[in-house]
């Protein structure tokens, strides 16, 4: 991996940034009663879908789940677009059909968001497939939480991507629940990146608070993928902050314990990283923070004033 | 269903103070207290719980959390975790463990989330539990309940995969009976049954009816499975429904009163096996027949309870049947256009008024 | 159904040997071949892949062993193993990667080795194919075709879980559609519209006719997705029926033909979205219905059918509807259970009979 | 393991020559047309079924497959009762609604062949956990092939079953083949029993083809499930001597390659370590064989001139 430019990693800094900043607004607009549906934060996790998502080219496709704000946003994603989606607008990225659960935004890359845990990840694999057999390097790369690996769609597809030598890097985001379980009380390894090693294919632990650590790994899968030498099991270590959607009442853990998580905010660490090395000055991460903050502001407002899909077209989308 | 007026005649049919006096079940005089379906469904659980140690609840996050509907809340801390299971995300695993664990003699009750990731356990509900009685000669018994929240429109707009309704994929399969409780009544008393039946039982629960409240007895009673409950008797109109839809019926039943319009609403419980001689009878008694499901319109219910009313009752119709169902699309997440999905009070005001003109 | 008699106007109902003039599609003088269904499917596959290099097949053991009936046999060798590709066991992920590849621009065609396996791939059917282009506003499109051998009685008593027919499960979620060919000519013309349809389309093939017969023209054609199709006309009486069944209801036209009944049959080989205008006209024509499908009888394909026509024809209705369908009961292994599973040529006669009687 | 008496020997013997001699049954009725259906032969794979059921009891439970004839047998069932299920019979063990792949025999432990591939793994996994629940120390067995390992359901219960450490011993027999595709073409690993690894359980690989190795692996596998400790994976390693089905034309394989591994027969490579450690000699196990081949002609008498059923019957065993 050579070095990477001040302009990168300003852009990681960038987006990650962006995802707090999307989160809390949205969070906010959810609290106020503003949108129907439901939000399920990233926030805490802006490490890991930066991490990977900067390792990806445009025309690499993502597969998101329930709680993917944060990779359509790290994947390039307009922030407007996708605030007027959670709105319900015509001006969103699905019309207003999909809502928070189901961001897709096929001209980023980011190839939809499946709210049946497991789903996107047998799909992955076939657009990996249709990658190969279309002659393009391309990878697809499906998201999917702790939680997700106890589906038979996580195991199918391992084996099948393997045996395919698919252009895939399946990435496990350990946040440490699903819904108000523990990962250790519904996963049966304390690492899940040893599964690799059942489908004979690597298998990386990275510490998901870290976006350079997460960055390196991913770019060596997709290197490897992109060669042609099959997938690779990702797993990045990060813990969620917010409960499972805004608002829920998260009776089976303590304040405690996620008070200690919060002192690992990614986005604060790999500030210190940039200005320890001389990356940016403090002013410059804050200006950032505040043209994200602006941004979403705005983006709220663009949704809000937005029209809603005309009741007239609610056939339309059945069928292509 | 699409017409602007649709909303005209509502009486906050989609909200929680729908007036629980449209539909009594008590008799004046037996001990009796309100609660939510939500409630009488935790009741049930917990009394068979208590009467029966064979009996035990599995699913995901229905421990401490509750469930994704709060059901289960409480009874972590009452049965314990073995007896109140959390599971990993496994759904066609959840399912058949339960009919492992029915097979050696456990009674068991599982929670799919949303019936909408049934999908993922369908081969275990349908080509496993389903058939194993008849495909061992006998041998096995499969007695397990599966609770599974439906239906749409909960004013939350949840989108495509967390909102539809599903009875028809099970009530084509034989060897499963399908109950949809629309009271909190038939919740408690249904459920019960569902635990001591010997058959694999679909329970499946309208997620805007949780919070609808009803008077449920003091005292221990179980309904029967396989009988359509008549709601309401009338000599005009028969209305043909199940779930939720049996409060648009009964509200509109309730408005048409003062209009002279008598409607009989036959509420389908039981999905399957299909109580035939209820609708039959009842079809026979008015003439005039409106069938209302959520489920979405094509092979959707409607169609086989119009079916079996043709079987029953043709020569007694009056008009022909009449029909509301679930818009034929996938669920749209933006209001403007989750509105509609739904036949509605005023779309069954509607198919009433078109059945007494006919 | 369970008539001691059922058998005795057999024409030989479930055997290859059903004379294949009942049905002939192709006008004389156009340059035409005799084909199994299997032939003309696997030409039909051929016939697209040469065509467009996005077509490619995925399924288990569809390479050099040809599927489970041996549909595919020669199209390894032909096309090589990109592009035939054999599967592990996973069916919820050979369409999931069906899906996924379809959203990058191919056109796969997956096969499932029976229909009812397909319970293991509910998730990715109905909640991620079906819903996927409205779900994104448009954005995805899922062109692929899902190929899956269904039905009952090949004189092989495959029991209970390999013999079921569940075009109801794909037909009731919107986003679908859904194809049951009864002919060779029908399964050619219908397979290459699916390939070529921007939409998840599920192509059920029944195996009893994979051996059946018929002209297939030697020119290249496509036939309209969305139709019923009407194999002949009559004037007393309409059956709607769909694959095998469609087979009974022209014997059994013939049969009467001398009786001086004059039987219009309805072959619903789209069974969705469903073509309610032909099955409306034709009972407005004959006014007498009899609706046939082999899928268990409860929230089958025959209570939407009947449905439809009340909707479209109550009027002109001579007589209740009839129906014939699948014995409501897991399909059992032995002869002499598994007979009487499935409407017969006979059960037809019968129920015509009632018609023109009532 | 203490060492086995001659008793318990020739027992083991016995049930694999009774496997062979029913399978051979079997196939020829099938290709006499006196059955309908399919017979999948369990030839070439005695030692897995037996060794494993040889070190259970009567109140431990198997779950079957579509090829479990064998497994019916190893576990104690009556051939003749087995005979006429597959003739559709009343007096079969399913009064002849379950046919061949369905053949389930409560009364000594079979709870039943589910002939959708993998979809009786997670039934055994609810079997233990009802033992459990039950304070019962028996154990369930469910059997899968190498091709079904790759379905959602192994994982899914590999997975359930390590969390909750339940007495279940998972059986693969990898015998190569899943109809017509060979194992590494499938599955992404040579030896499947590596993948244990990812659950936190032991994994074991055994010849297949040695009733007695694997009947020690199985002991132990046992032992351990019983005391509480948990689920094993246990990988039978033999081959699929016949057809996928009787009278299939396998397209895919070379007879001589075939024909190599027939060479490896168990009961030949059983029957020479007994004869060589004195539990037997040549001529008693010559009468072990003729007793089961007479058996048999005996159970297809019994078979044939059993009636059918009643089809006043047929809406029995719908609803329990
Ligand atoms: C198949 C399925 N089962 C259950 C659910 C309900 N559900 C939504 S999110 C979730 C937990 C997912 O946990 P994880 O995969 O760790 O992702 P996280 O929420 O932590 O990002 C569950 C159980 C679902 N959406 N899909
Ligand atoms: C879910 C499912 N998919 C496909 C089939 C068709 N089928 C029957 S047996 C079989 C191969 C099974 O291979 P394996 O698990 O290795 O068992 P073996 O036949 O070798 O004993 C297949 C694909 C099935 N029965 N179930
Ligand atoms: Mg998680
Ligand atoms: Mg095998």
């Amino acid at each position: 991996m050579e070095s990477l430019t001040t302009e990168f990693k300003l852009e990681m800094y960038r987006r990650m940034v962006r995802i707090r900043e999307f989160e809390l607004a949205a969070m906010d607009v959810f609290k106020r009663g503003l949108i129907k549906g439901t939000v399920h934060p990233y926030i805490g996790q802006e490490a890991s879908g930066v991490g990977v998502c900067m390792a990806l080219r445009p025309d690499d496709l993502i597969a998101g789940t329930h709680r993917s704000h944060g990779h359509n946003i790290a994947k390039g994603a307009d922030p407007a677009r996708m605030m007027a989606e959670i709105f319900g607008k015509e001006a969103g990225y699905c019309r207003g059909r999909g809502g928070s659960m189901h961001i897709a935004a096929f001209d980023t890359g980011s190839l939809g968001a499946l709210a049946v845990v497991g789903s996107g990840i047998p799909i992955a694999v076939g657009a990996a497939l249709g990658f190969r057999m279309q002659g393009k390097d391309s990878v697809a790369v499906p998201f999917t939480g702790d939680g997700g690996t106890s589906t038979g769609n996580f195991h199918e597809s391992l084996n099948m991507a393997a045996i395919w030598k698919l252009p895939v890097i399946f990435v496990v985001e350990n946040n440490k629940y699903a819904v108000s379980t523990y990962y250790r009380d519904a996963v049966s390894t304390d690492d899940l990146s040893v599964r690799a090693a059942g489908y004979g294919i690597p298998g990386v632990n990275v510490d998901g608070f870290d976006v350079l650590a997460v960055y390196a790994a991913a770019h060596e899968a997709v290197a490897r993928a992109r060669r042609g030498d099959g997938p690779t099991l990702l797993v990045t270590e990060s813990y969620r902050i917010e409960g499972h959607y805004a608002g829920e009442p998260e009776v089976y853990r303590s304040r405690e314990e996620v008070n200690a998580q919060r002192q690992k905010d990614p986005i604060v660490r790999f500030a210190e990283v940039l200005t320890s090395d001389g990356t940016a000055t403090p002013e410059e991460l804050q200006e950032i923070q505040s043209a994200e903050a602006a941004r979403m502001v705005a983006a709220v407002e663009f949704a809000r004033s937005a029209p809603m899909p005309d009741p007239a077209t609610a056939m339309d989308y059945i069928y292509a | 269903m699409t017409t602007p007026t649709r909303d005209a005649v509502s009486l906050g049919a989609k909200s929680p103070v729908m007036s629980s006096d449209l539909i009594v079940q008590v008799p004046a005089g037996t001990p009796a207290t309100e609660k939510t379906m939500a409630e009488a469904i935790r009741e049930a659980l917990a009394e068979e719980m208590e009467r029966d140690p064979r009996v035990f609840l599995l699913g995901e996050d229905i421990g401490k959390h509750g469930g994704a509907f709060g059901v289960t809340r409480t009874l972590f801390d009452r049965f314990g975790p073995e007896r109140v299971r959390n599971t990993p995300i496994s759904e066609n695993s959840i399912v058949g463990a339960a009919t492992g664990a029915a097979l050696v003699g456990m009674r068991p009750v599982a929670e799919i989330m949303f019936v909408d990731f049934s999908g993922l356990a369908m081969d275990q509900i349908a080509n496993q539990a389903a058939k194993l009685h008849l495909m061992t000669g006998g041998q096995a018994r499969v007695p397990w309940v599966l609770r599974m929240p439906q239906g749409g429109g909960a004013g939350k707009s949840t989108a495509a995969q967390h909102s539809q309704s599903l009875e028809v994929w099970y009530a084509h399969i034989p060897g499963l009976k399908v109950l949809l409780p629309s009271t909190p009544y038939d919740a408690k008393g249904l459920l019960k049954a569902a635990i001591r039946d010997d058959n694999p039982v679909i329970f499946l629960e309208h997620k805007l009816l949780y919070s609808f409240k009803g008077l449920v007895p003091e005292e221990e009673y179980v309904l029967p499975i396989g009988k359509c409950d008549v709601k309401r008797e009338g000599s005009d109109v028969t209305v043909v429904a199940s779930g939720y839809m049996v409060w648009h019926a009964m509200a509109v039943a309730q408005l048409l009163e003062p209009e002279g319009v008598s409607v009989e609403v036959v509420d389908v419980r039981t999905v399957s096996p299909l109580d035939e001689e209820t609708i039959g009878a009842s079809t026979r008694k008015t003439g005039r027949l409106l069938v209302v499901a959520e489920a979405s319109r094509s092979y959707g219910p409607t169609g086989e309870w119009a079916m079996v009313a043709m079987e029953q009752a043709f020569d007694y119709l009056k008009a022909p049947i009449q029909r509301l169902a679930g818009r034929f699309s996938p669920v749209p997440f933006a209001d403007s256009l989750e509105n509609g999905m739904w036949p509605t009070t005023a779309d069954v005001v509607g198919a009433i008024h078109n059945l007494m003109q006919y």
